[in-house]
């Protein structure tokens, strides 16, 4: 079954750390960076496309992307 | 659904800074919310419910008053009148009357739309103008300082109720019902999928539609009652609430909720499109009327 | 033209459809009532728009809420509407959206005396909303008057995007005269600024570089992005205008402009009415239904050799200060009967604080009309 | 010329509406100046009201009726609250039944005592007895005639049209002498 692989990119200037899309991502794909604590992708790979993050970011920092190819599982 | 119209629909998935593109008109930093604010959660679903119905964002015309929420129209490519606290509601249906091809919204915070603007909330909901009140209950009075609204649960503390509120809230869809809305749904942002549909739901239809939006404010009421973090008033939301389904009697979708932050608590929340009816609206009414009184007169 | 014996609120009405009113949102109040009981027939027979709002201030907010689509709207009150309504006066004034408003002037304080009438919201109309608001107002004598009048008080609030008060009173809201009604296609309307480059350069209704300026405004629902503010401090020269609290140069430069907007077009802004002025050692200044008895005084003052003259203020804000210098350059004595304690009377003291000019006045608050007979008396009890 | 005519009585005689009636019929049907004005306590229907006209053949400076010259009294409130005012030389027409007291009135007042609500009951309403006095007051003054006054009652009250006819033409037919031991 195929998998499809997903790019998210995070602005960090746009990025207030207020921790809802990494405590929200069941994956743990998201993670912050002390000191700021802002918002960082860890593992984009288990990313599953649910785009929580992407939609309850409250600052509009976060974009999910699908890739255009997919990747074999 | 023809198979044309299905392609042709707005692919709900679509990325964030696409919709941006169309829809949204960025300010030069953040948006003036403090981290982690509900609003910019309601924004993003806001702004893809106009996508969902593929609206031309220049026939979208606002209303709303003052609160955190007031800037949230300048955020949009839509038309806006930042109006005085409380009324936009009758500003609203005047904009409405006046042209009806708008689309018409309200934004309005709980204390703007139940408190100083009830009185033109349940007379628009009457009258079932097609207009749709979009109301952020944040459970008080978020751009002053955390003072209690007529939606702040019964027990909780806030600025102006150090010791636990001591008067019963309003149900505010219990109250658009008992009013006249045609169209009355709860969501929360904690849902964001849901509450996306049930805005879009809203907006197209015909008559008064009201949408409740629980929206978190954790740092002025949720840091007073035991929930400092957004993520903590997420998780409340989603604990406490349910969606509406036949298994759910009526009276177990409303309620006045009661939440001591170390005591009693009974506060629940019936997500979903609670009341929908169809009657005549105002606007269409008053086109017969002008026809029939123009028939008269030939 | 068509004679007929016009009712003073209907006058308002006829005046306001002529000028291109097609929206009106009232709530009853006598001695107003008779504008809503009219306008709810007369606009759907043009094609407009009549809501009965649940009360002044939804009427306003429907009013500014039918007039950002480019419709021009109308709402008539009285005494306690009009104070209810000072707060959206002045969001309608900050947000230059234009409006027209007409108080039938009742008397009294409070609930007052309904049917009644009274000239005391003379500083109502400038001072009464928060924050140095600067409408308009204009005051009526007679029925046909009522009529053009509020053709003017429509094309004002159009040409200086702000809110403009008719100032009546329940005297003349109340009374029938006979009046020949022109042909509405002959009367002259004006239209507010309207943006001419493409939607994509247009950025905001407030886009002024002068203090004199009115900026263009696009009608929702035309492809522009149109955003009302009511905060008080729009930006000059654009921005998003979301930044409440925003920068006090704005703010100065967005409450002078309010007011300058309106002074720089003193010509077209300020009407006034003279007679016997120019050689005049009494001068008489009245207003709205009182002027007329101010005539009258001033003809039998002349009648026994008193040099009267008679100055009618019909713009009253912005009060008409040059033609009140002007009228009262050679007088010894200025009178000035008004249905209130002396406001308008307070002006004019002011505006003559140079001259050797006594000012006093006649002042009724029993809602009874002033006789030529009580200023006359006044005259001879001062003049030296 | 110009004259001040004043309808005076009761709220719920039909004051207002008969003097706009007369407005009507003097600057519409006829070409004079004309400006009406009332004076009621609120839209009830009983306490003192009047409905005033103020006529000329030239502008109208000042609209109000101070001193009437000429007063129709539908009641004797209308007479209580107006009688000292009368000026030397003033017409009264009074209705024969609903004003009992002249005494306010001064010796130089010429008054016309009229069955103007015995006639409304005749033509078949106590209610049209505004109507009836228009009637009479044109006949008296000659400002109007019947035909006139008839035209601006059907266009200002036309609800039951054949019985404001009846009540115009009775009050038109109505004889009007000046009452004895007073200035005619």
């Amino acid at each position: 079954m195929a998998k499809r692989a997903y790019e998210i990119s995070i602005d960090e200037t746009l990025c207030r750390s207020c921790a809802v899309c990494w405590e929200i991502c069941a994956p743990d794909v998201l993670g912050f960076q002390p000191p700021l604590n802002k918002a960082i992708v860890l593992t984009q790979t288990d990313c599953t496309g649910c785009r929580l993050c992407e939609w309850l970011c409250p600052d509009w920092a976060i974009v999910v992307r699908p890739l255009a190819s997919e990747v074999a599982a | 659904m023809s198979a044309d119209a299905k392609k042709n629909r707005p692919d709900p998935m679509t990325p964030l800074d696409d919709l941006i593109g169309q829809y949204a008109d960025m300010p030069p930093g953040n948006f003036r919310y403090c981290p982690g604010c509900g609003l910019g959660m309601a924004q993003s679903a806001l702004m893809r419910a106009f996508h969902r119905l593929d609206l031309d964002i220049s026939q979208v015309a606002s209303a709303g008053g003052s609160g955190c929420y007031a800037v949230m129209a300048h955020y949009f490519k839509s038309n806006h009148v930042h109006g005085s606290h409380g009324r936009a509601c009758a500003v609203a249906t005047g904009m409405k009357l006046a042209n009806p091809e708008l689309t018409v919204l309200t934004l309005q915070g709980d204390g703007d739309c139940l408190a100083i603007g009830g009185n033109h909330f349940i007379h628009a909901a009457r009258r079932n103008i097609d207009i749709t009140v979009i109301c952020f209950n944040n459970f008080g009075f978020g751009d002053t300082g955390g003072q209690l609204a007529p939606t702040t649960p019964k027990g909780s503390v806030t600025e102006t109720s150090p010791f636990g509120m001591p008067e019963e809230a309003f149900d505010p869809c219990k109250l658009a019902i008992g009013a006249g809305a045609s169209f009355v749904a709860r969501s929360t942002v904690a849902h964001p999928v849901h509450l996306t549909k049930t805005l879009a739901e809203a907006i197209a239809w015909k008559g008064f539609a009201f949408v409740e939006v629980l929206q978190h404010c954790h740092v002025l009421w949720g840091r007073r009652n035991g929930m400092p973090e957004a993520m903590d008033m997420l998780n409340f939301y989603r604990e406490k609430s349910a969606f509406n389904t036949a298994a759910i009697s009526e009276e177990e979708c409303f309620g006045s909720p009661i939440y001591e932050p170390d005591g009693e608590q009974d506060i629940n929340f019936v997500l979903g499109v609670l009341h929908k009816e169809q009657r005549p609206e105002l606007g269409e009414e008053l086109a017969k009327l002008r026809q029939r009184v123009k028939g008269d007169a030939s | 033209m068509t004679r007929q014996l016009l009712f003073g609120n209907h006058a308002f009405c006829e005046g306001a459809i002529a000028a291109g009113v097609r929206f009106y949102a009232g709530y009853p109040i006598t001695p107003a009532t008779e504008i809503a009981e009219f306008m709810s027939r007369r606009m759907f027979e043009v094609d407009g728009t009549y809501i009965q709002m649940e009360d002044e201030l939804a009427s306003l907010n429907a009013v500014m809420g039918a007039s950002v689509t480019g419709v021009k709207s109308v709402t008539a009150s009285a005494g306690p509407g009009m104070a209810l309504i000072q707060n959206e006066l002045g969001q309608a004034v900050v947000a230059e959206i234009p409006a027209v408003v007409i108080n039938v002037g009742r008397a009294g304080p409070g609930i007052g005396n309904a049917t009644r009438s009274g000239q005391m919201e003379v500083m109502q109309a400038r001072y009464g909303p928060n924050g140095e608001c600067p409408a308009v107002a204009i005051s009526p004598a007679t029925v046909e008057e009522a009529f053009w009048l509020t053709i003017k008080a429509v094309n004002l609030s159009e040409t200086l995007r702000t809110v403009v008060i008719v100032l009546a009173e329940g005297l003349l809201g109340l009374q029938r005269a006979v009046v020949d009604l022109p042909d509405y296609s002959t009367i002259e309307q004006t239209e507010r600024p309207r943006p001419t480059m493409p939607p994509s350069e247009y950025s905001g209704a407030y886009i002024a570089n002068e203090l004199t300026d009115v900026p263009p405004v696009a009608d929702f629902g035309t492809g522009y992005k149109t955003i009302l503010n009511t905060v008080g401090i729009q930006p000059r020269g654009g921005g998003d205008g979301s930044t409440q609290g925003g920068r006090l140069e704005n703010q100065d430069f967005t409450i002078r402009r309010l007011h300058e907007k309106i002074l720089s077009r003193k010509d077209e802004v300020i009407m006034t009415e003279r007679h016997q002025t120019e050689d005049a050692e009494v001068v008489y200044i009245a207003f709205g239904t009182q002027a007329q008895s101010a005539y009258l005084a001033m003809q039998q003052a002349r009648a026994k050799s008193v040099k009267a003259g008679m100055l009618r203020l019909i713009t009253i804000w912005p009060f008409p200060e040059d033609a009140v210098r002007e009228c009262c350059a050679k007088a010894r004595l200025v009178v000035v009967p008004e249905m209130n304690l002396g406001q308008v009377r307070m002006l004019v003291v002011n505006a003559l604080a140079d001259t050797e000019a006594k000012v006093v006045g006649v002042n009724h608050v029993d809602s009874t009309y002033i006789l030529p007979e009580e200023i006359l008396a006044k005259t001879e009890e001062f003049l030296p | 010329m110009k004259s001040e005519i004043r309808i005076a009585g009761i709220g719920g005689q039909g004051l207002v509406s008969a003097s706009v009636v007369l407005a009507e019929a003097l600057g519409v049907v006829r070409d004079f100046q004309v400006v009406q004005t009332q004076f009621y306590a609120s839209n009830i229907t009983g306490g003192a009201s009047c409905g005033d006209v103020v006529v000329a053949d030239e502008n109208i400076t000042f609209p109000w009726v101070l001193e009437p010259d000429l007063l129709i009294a539908l009641a004797q409130d209308a007479v209580d609250g107006h009688g000292a005012k009368m000026r030397p030389g003033t017409t009264v027409i009074a209705d024969d039944i609903m004003v009992t007291n002249l005494s306010l009135f001064g010796e130089d007042v010429t008054v016309h005592w009229a069955p103007l609500t015995r006639t409304a009951d005749e033509v078949g309403s106590r209610r049209c007895a505004n109507i009836v006095a228009l009637g009479a007051l044109s006949q008296l003054t000659g400002l109007l005639d019947l035909a006139q006054v008839s035209k601006a009652v059907a266009s200002r009250a036309p609800g039951k049209p054949e019985t404001n006819r009846r009540a115009v033409e009775a009050g038109y037919a109505l004889q009007l002498t000046p009452a004895e031991g007073r200035a005619a």
